[in-house]
């Protein structure tokens, strides 16, 4: 495996007088899957919005691919090549399934100006369908986002992130809703892309069995601060983590 | 099925244009004044509906835009210039104003945003009336002729109102061409989810400064038409209430249906002639219409079409569904 | 368990035919809910498990069918009814008033209480059993984390002291510290002899908690069964739990 | 049959007062005029419509009335919708017998339009004149309303007094249906003028005295009819008491004739008509006049016979007072120079008319 | 300097009619989510609830309270009932809009029905001035003033101490919640709109002695309580007031000191700064977290 694909130097946020991320520091390495798990209210969710550009940190650096992307606005990280889920559902409610993925794909190919002179679809429904397909979206393809249960608009979000063939992807609780069996398919899914085509992902997850299968290495978060850092058996070891987190 | 309907909407819109073009032949000078009008209007609130209904930023300066129009043409065919040339800046002039109109879009949304374009709107107005140098004040420019195209005479009744249908249709067919390609896609979602779409890579910026000068310019469209319609053009219909006129025949046509703006318009502009014959009660009856017609239809005229549609669809998918859940049995494990 | 006929269900759904617009999702859903249990309902995403909390709780109308409550017919019962009665309900999502501070979110739970119920005493014992809420009482709510907010809508439901809980996936969002805290409270209310009926894709540690467990396809029951047995049943994990949970159990 | 009129005008929008008074003593005068038998013994029978203070709709239902073949047009008030709209009626040869005031409209050569008041042309020279002459004001302070009457009348009373070596100090405009004139009272004060001339509609005369005299200035406050309106007094009180000027038309001038037509107007309507409502109603009789002379219905003969044509009271009493209509459609006829003394418009001087 | 005086205290007077009538807008926001733009309007009914109860010739006292009666009526019950209800769950817009009909409706049948003249209005406030830092102020403003920040602090108080106003704002953030935990939304609604209306009521008894009963009257006024509400934070009843004031003073300094021309516009073009720079208004709380 290459060196670091990501680096999150000391980035620390502040919202008033909360400190919600406080002085982060780890490297996600090309081609691995890192899962970043820690209490509710750790800062998790935060630190991504850090990362992509969502919510500028106060304090600290994030460096992609050697380069300083601190305060990049989300669409320029993201076109370049990182994409990303969120925890609480965040789709184009008006918009079929379709739409939604075409959407989430159509901004990476050609120009601004290419693009009003192109293709309405720009190309991307064969793709947007092979996603609809193995999501088991098929019977709604064309149904209105917003129309679509909990899980499935999870599993939609899912899908969106994926359109763009991404180097690295940030999931933010993927599994949160989605039915088991569907889970077992994602999951398939994510290890098959890392495989054939070294993409990168950081996973944020509760679902214990699902990180401890998937991921290479684990980050640990509590109150804002890393606690711990290994894989996935040595941090289900560590008693800090069981404290914190595991429970019993 | 989905064939069904697009040989539906087809014959619709076959007819609307039939309609449209042999519709003058049984009316007043009166009467085609007041289409040639509604085809103004419509260009106007088009453009209004791709910043609004689309794109999802509330203006409240399309008026304005038309009035930037207007006054171009003016200005310009006045000092003698061929109507192609005054129709490029006013269409121009307003694509650049709009785009910086879109600035303050970037950091403030909603009421906060309507508020800017209000205060613009206002602006616009006064420097109109303020301007003299410029824009004859509230005296107003007149003594400009209507165009000539391609060696066809307009000053009559009959042929405006067929130059105004043209450069309709040259407004619809520019923005069905916007709206079908990826962009239409990206304004949309700028208005459904801006957060998501920036974490796709959507560049919200960018379009967001389109979606307003885009708009915008089609306000300038409509302006450069309006002009040589009535031949005179003083401050007085450019205040805000024309914003607000215009802001209203999107609603009530359907905001971010594309033929909406047609509807409002032929609402906003046709039905207070037809009422006419209440006297001073005409736009009260006029007000209650409207008021009746949203709160039957909130998503506009086309708001109701579009759910009956959706439920023809819907209910063959319940269909569908109900066929699969009765083929399950249920088990006894 | 699933011998003790005797005890009449507290809740009955009977045939529920319901959807959305001209949407039928709901094709005749039918179930028992028995006092005193835990019932887990289980199910692939899309099956109508959400739309048949939200029939039950008057957020959709029944087209057809009934609900009955401890013998009463709720059918259709506007929810201010319903939590008199003593259910109530923790949607699926996110279900806060996002401008309002945790506090005030929390003590909003306590609207309907009867006269005799001390809602400032109830908010202050739920504050003691969730630190959280106590240290960020006067945030706003829309600024807490996911799992914190649902905590919080969790935390609301038990203001009212139910006896019937519909708890439409408590976990999702929720660390696995915080799932066993929620999984406690809702044993917990069980010894109280509180009925819950929960939907969890969380199946496995569910099913464990629970009496009782209802698998739901395309918005029918297609099984109702015994938790515990559900849980072993090959063709259940086969098709709803990922192919996994059977062996383990 | 009847003897079809069609008016348009300022029915709603920022106009709506003045297209009212207008629309109501139209009616006045075309149902008194119906009651004693009608023109020629052809009754008069009236359509109005509304043209929202709107240039372009003003156009639009001009074009619509002489679709309809009128006998003649009424209205508008507004002077910008009247110029849009004179070419049709030109066009047509349809007399336009209309109420605005701006000095140009006459001017432009139409042949059809006709005014029912003073343009400004004749009005102002005559206040620049008491300016000068009477008050001495060597500086003076304009307060205007900036809509086409306010900067119609600011700019020919500006050039008025600089021809007679009057400095304008303060030039502030102000917006039709301000409430708030701190500002500019604040502004006049600064200015120290010899004499303040307010040119505003009714409303805002009101507003303005008030702050005038709130914050004490002390210069003469001269104006035109929409300063010493009963209207204004009514709605100014104490205020309105020293405010002079001249006095086109007025219900509260020393004729019987015009506070008999007050007294009507108010038993019909209930309120006080003001200026523009005594155009509408001379409007009606000035036609009749007309077709009178002419003596057949001959639409297109009308606009000749309004030309020259001077009517006295005594002939035709709705006329209220003697007045000829020269050869542009301008007016001339007496007119007065008055004060608030006391709460009561007082006439001081009756000026005569111009081309005697 | 007496003049800087004079200007400040005639814009408070201006300013805090503004505010009075924004108040309404921030109040239907804060526990509807309505925007109504009919509000000017609906400050200027009342008035002619008044006049119209005088010309049948009942004391002031009984005209005033059955002016307040028809617009608790009118304005606060039909208008919830007839527009607001089937509307509400549209969004904004289409409500919006439908009130931007509404004023049309109002103005017009006023204009109709009664006149299309300005009628004065009897103040129930003492006439006179007080003499403050130097410049004459009537009584009429002063009162105005008062009122308006009794009503403030008032309804401030109401909304976030009493259950009651928390499950306005309950309702007005997340209705479908509301409803599931038993708050009677409909209730919460129809309270919403009958304040409001008793506010208008109130406002337009105030106002009408100075503005006049006009059916007209209603445009500038519900335009300059709408930029008011917006620039004191639209989510914030306290905003307001700073608003109304901030415009009112700010209108009169621009135009003695900037250009009366380009008086209805410079005052805007300075709030802008206010908003550009604090985007969710003076006093508006920040929007929520979205990610
Ligand atoms: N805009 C904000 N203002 C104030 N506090 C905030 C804001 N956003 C987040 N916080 C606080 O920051 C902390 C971290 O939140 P975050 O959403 O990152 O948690 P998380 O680790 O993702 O938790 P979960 O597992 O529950 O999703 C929380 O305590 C939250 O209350
Ligand atoms: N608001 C809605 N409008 C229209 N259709 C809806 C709506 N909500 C859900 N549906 C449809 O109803 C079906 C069942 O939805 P429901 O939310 O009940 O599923 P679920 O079993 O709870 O799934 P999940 O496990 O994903 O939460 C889905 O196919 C969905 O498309
Ligand atoms: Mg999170
Ligand atoms: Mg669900």
């Amino acid at each position: 495996m290459a060196g670091p694909i990501l680096e999150v130097r000391d980035v620390r946020k502040r919202f008033g007088g909360i400190t919600a991320v406080d002085g982060v520091s780890f490297e996600v390495r090309e081609g691995e899957i890192l899962g970043i798990i820690g209490p509710n209210g750790c800062g998790k969710s935060t630190l991504f919005n850090c990362i992509l550009g969502q919510l500028r940190p106060t304090e600290g650096r994030v460096v992609l691919d050697g380069q300083d992307v601190t305060g990049l606005r989300p669409s320029e990280i993201n076109r370049r090549g990182v994409s990303r889920t969120f925890q609480l559902l965040q789709v184009f409610p008006q918009l079929s399934v379709r739409e939604n993925l075409i959407l989430a794909g159509q901004e990476h190919k050609g120009s601004m100006a290419s693009r009003l002179f192109g293709k309405r679809d720009a190309g991307l429904t064969p793709e947007a369908d092979r996603m609809i397909a193995f999501f088991r979206l098929g019977h709604l393809a064309d149904e209105k986002a917003g129309g679509l249960s909990y899980g499935q608009q999870k599993l939609l979000d899912a899908a969106m992130a994926f359109m763009a063939g991404p180097r690295m992807v940030l999931l933010d609780e993927p599994a949160g809703g989605v039915n088991l069996t569907m889970l077992g398919h994602l999951e398939e899914r994510l290890r098959a892309i890392n495989a054939e085509q070294g993409a990168t992902f950081v996973v944020i997850e509760h679902n214990m069995d699902f990180v401890m299968r998937l991921c290479t290495r684990v980050v640990v978060l509590a109150e804002g601060r890393k606690i711990a850092e290994g894989t996935p058996a040595e941090v289900r070891a560590n008693q800090t983590v069981i404290d914190a987190y595991l429970g019993h | 099925m989905g064939a069904n309907a697009a040989t539906l909407r087809a014959a619709a819109f076959a007819a609307g244009l039939l309609f449209l073009l042999l519709v003058p032949l049984g009316l007043s000078r009166y009467g085609v004044y007041i289409m040639s009008l509604w085809a103004v209007m419509t260009i106007a609130a088009m453009g209004l509906n791709l910043t609004l209904g689309y794109a999802g930023q509330v203006s409240l300066a399309q008026g304005a835009f038309v009035g930037i129009g207007s006054y171009a043409v003016a200005i310009l065919s006045t000092n003698g210039m061929p109507f192609i040339v005054p129709l490029l800046v006013a269409v121009g002039l307003s694509f650049a104003i709009g785009w910086l109109l879109g600035y303050p879009a970037l950091r403030v949304q909603h009421h906060y945003l309507a508020f800017v374009t209000l205060a613009f709107s206002t602006l616009v107005y006064l420097v109109f009336r303020n301007e003299e140098w410029l824009t004859k004040g509230i005296y107003g420019i007149m003594g400009f002729k209507r165009p000539t195209i391609f060696g066809i005479s307009t000053a009559t009744p009959l042929a405006f109102y067929y130059f105004c249908l043209a450069m309709l249709a040259i407004a619809t067919a520019f923005l069905a061409w916007i709206v079908r390609s990826p962009w239409g896609r990206a304004f949309v979602a700028l208005r459904e989810n801006p957060v998501r779409a920036l974490s796709l890579g959507v560049d919200t910026r960018r379009y967001t400064l389109m979606a307003f000068a885009i708009g915008s310019a089609m306000g300038g469209f409509a302006g450069a038409v309006y002009a040589p319609l009535v031949e005179f053009v003083d401050p007085t219909p450019f205040t805000l209430a024309l914003s607000l006129n215009i802001l209203m025949m999107v609603i009530v046509g359907g905001s971010g249906f594309f033929f909406g703006p047609f509807l409002g318009a032929a609402i906003a502009v046709l039905l207070p002639e037809w009422l006419r014959f209440a006297h001073g009660w005409y736009l009260v009856i006029y007000a209650a219409f409207v008021m009746g017609l949203l709160i039957y239809s909130p998503t506009g005229l086309l708001g109701v079409a579009d759910r009956w549609t959706a439920n023809r669809k819907t209910r063959r998918a319940s269909a569908e569904r109900a066929a699969a859940s009765a083929s399950l049995s249920p088990e006894k494990p | 368990m699933s011998g003790s006929k005797a005890a009449e269900p507290v809740l009955r759904v009977k045939d529920i035919v319901a959807g959305y617009g001209e949407m039928t999702i709901l094709n005749g859903t039918t179930f028992d809910v028995r006092p005193g249990t835990i019932t887990t309902v289980i199910g692939p995403n899309g099956a109508g498990k959400s739309t048949v909390f939200k029939t039950i709780f008057g957020m959709l109308k029944a087209r057809s069918g009934s609900v009955t409550f401890k013998g009463q017919d709720i059918t259709n019962a506007p929810p201010r009814r319903l939590l008199t009665l003593g259910l109530c309900y923790v949607p699926q999502g996110r279900n806060i008033f996002p401008e309002l501070s945790v506090r005030h979110n929390l003590e909003l739970g306590g609207v309907s209480a009867g006269a005799g119920v001390d809602v400032p005493a109830r908010v202050e014992a739920l504050m003691e059993r969730f630190p959280m809420l106590r240290k960020k009482s006067g945030q706003q709510a829309s600024t807490l984390s996911g799992g914190e907010q649902k905590l919080l809508e969790i935390a609301r439901s038990l203001l009212l002291d139910p006896q019937l809980m519909l708890v439409d996936e408590p976990s999702i969002g929720l660390s696995p510290l915080m799932v066993q805290e929620v999984f406690g409270i809702l044993k917990d209310l069980r010894q109280k002899g509180v009925s819950v009926l929960m939907i969890e894709q969380n199946a496995r540690s569910a099913l464990e908690i629970s009496d009782d467990g209802l698998v739901l396809e395309l918005g029918r029951t297609r099984i109702q069964d015994d938790a515990a047995r559900l849980l072993a049943d090959p063709r259940v994990g086969q098709l709803f739990l990922g192919g996994v949970v059977g062996d383990a159990a | 049959q009847s003897i079809k009129l069609i008016s348009v005008g300022e029915l709603s929008g920022p106009g709506a007062t003045v297209g009212t008074n207008f629309k109501n003593s139209a009616d006045l005068a075309i149902a008194e005029i119906n009651a004693k038998g009608g023109i020629l013994g052809r009754k008069i029978e009236v359509t109005h419509y509304d043209s929202q203070s709107n240039p372009g709709v003003a156009r639009a239902l001009v074009q619509k009335a002489l679709d309809e073949n009128p006998y003649a047009l009424l209205g508008p008030g507004y002077s910008g919708s009247v110029k849009v709209t004179a070419p049709l009626a030109a066009q047509a040869g349809v007399a336009q017998v209309m109420g605005g005031e701006a000095a140009e409209l006459t001017q432009l050569g139409f042949g059809t339009l006709f005014r029912t008041s003073f343009g400004q042309q004749s009005s102002m020279p005559k206040i620049a004149k008491y300016l000068a002459e009477d008050v001495k004001a060597k500086t003076v302070a304009l307060v205007w309303v900036n809509n086409d009457f306010g900067k119609g009348g600011r700019d020919m009373v500006t050039k008025e007094l600089t021809a007679r070596g009057v400095k304008i100090v303060a030039d502030l405009s102000t917006e039709a249906g301000q409430a708030d004139f701190a500002a500019d009272v604040v502004k006049v004060k600064n200015s120290n003028p010899d004499a303040v001339f307010v040119y505003l509609n009714e409303e805002e005369s009101a507003r303005a005295l008030k702050e005038l005299r709130r914050q004490n200035v002390t210069a003469p406050l001269v104006g035109e009819t929409t300063l010493l309106g009963q209207k204004v007094i009514e709605l100014a009180g104490e205020a309105a008491n020293g405010a002079r000027g001249h006095v086109g038309l007025t219900v509260d001038a020393p004729l019987p004739a015009l506070q008999e037509y007050g007294k009507r107007f108010q038993a019909k309507y209930n309120y006080v008509p003001d200026h523009n409502g005594i155009k509408g109603y001379l409007g009606v009789y000035m036609i009749k006049a007309a077709t009178e002379k002419m003596g057949k219905i001959d639409p297109k003969g009308l606009p000749e016979a309004l030309k020259g044509l001077t009517i006295s009271a005594a002939a035709e009493p709705g006329i209220l007072m003697d007045l000829t209509i020269d050869k542009n459609g301008d007016l001339d006829r007496e007119s007065f120079m008055g004060e608030v003394v006391n709460g009561k418009q007082v006439i001081k001087t009756v000026l005569p008319k111009m081309n005697k | 300097m007496a003049n800087m005086i004079n200007l400040l205290m005639a814009g408070l007077a201006t300013g805090a009619i503004y505010a009075l009538v924004a108040i309404g807008f921030t109040l239907l926001w804060q526990t509807s989510q309505t925007i109504n733009f009919a509000q000017g309007e609906f400050v200027m009914l009342p008035a002619f609830f008044v006049l119209a109860a005088l010309n049948l010739k009942a004391p002031l006292w009984l005209a005033l309270l059955i002016g307040l009666g028809a617009s608790l009526l009118v304005l606060g019950a039909l208008f919830k009932r007839a527009v607001v209800d089937p509307m509400l769950r549209h969004g904004v817009l289409p409500l919006a809009i439908c009130t931007m009909a509404l004023s049309i409706f109002l103005k017009e049948g006023v204009k109709e029905s009664y006149s299309a003249e300005a009628s004065p209005f009897p103040s129930f406030v003492p006439g006179g001035n007080v003499s403050l830092l130097g410049a004459q102020i009537s009584i009429q403003s002063v009162s105005i003033f008062v009122f308006a920040l009794v009503v403030v602090f008032a309804l401030q108080a109401f909304l976030m101490r009493t259950s009651t106003g928390r499950q306005m704002q309950a309702t007005a953030q997340n209705p479908s919640v509301a409803r599931l935990l038993g708050i009677p939304v409909e209730r919460m609604i129809l309270y919403t709109f009958l304040i409001n209306a008793g506010l208008v009521a109130l406002a337009s008894f105030l106002v009408s002695p100075v503005y006049l009963a006009k059916f007209s009257s209603g445009e500038t006024l519900g335009l300059a309580a709408f930029i008011a509400a917006i620039v004191g934070g639209f989510n914030q009843i306290r905003g307001a007031i700073a608003g109304g004031l901030l415009l009112g003073v700010v209108d009169n300094f621009a135009a003695a000191y900037v250009s009366t021309q380009y008086r209805g516009a410079v005052p805007l073009f300075l709030l802008i700064a206010v908003i550009l720079f604090r985007p969710q208004g003076l006093f508006g709380r920040a929007e929520e977290r979205t990610v």
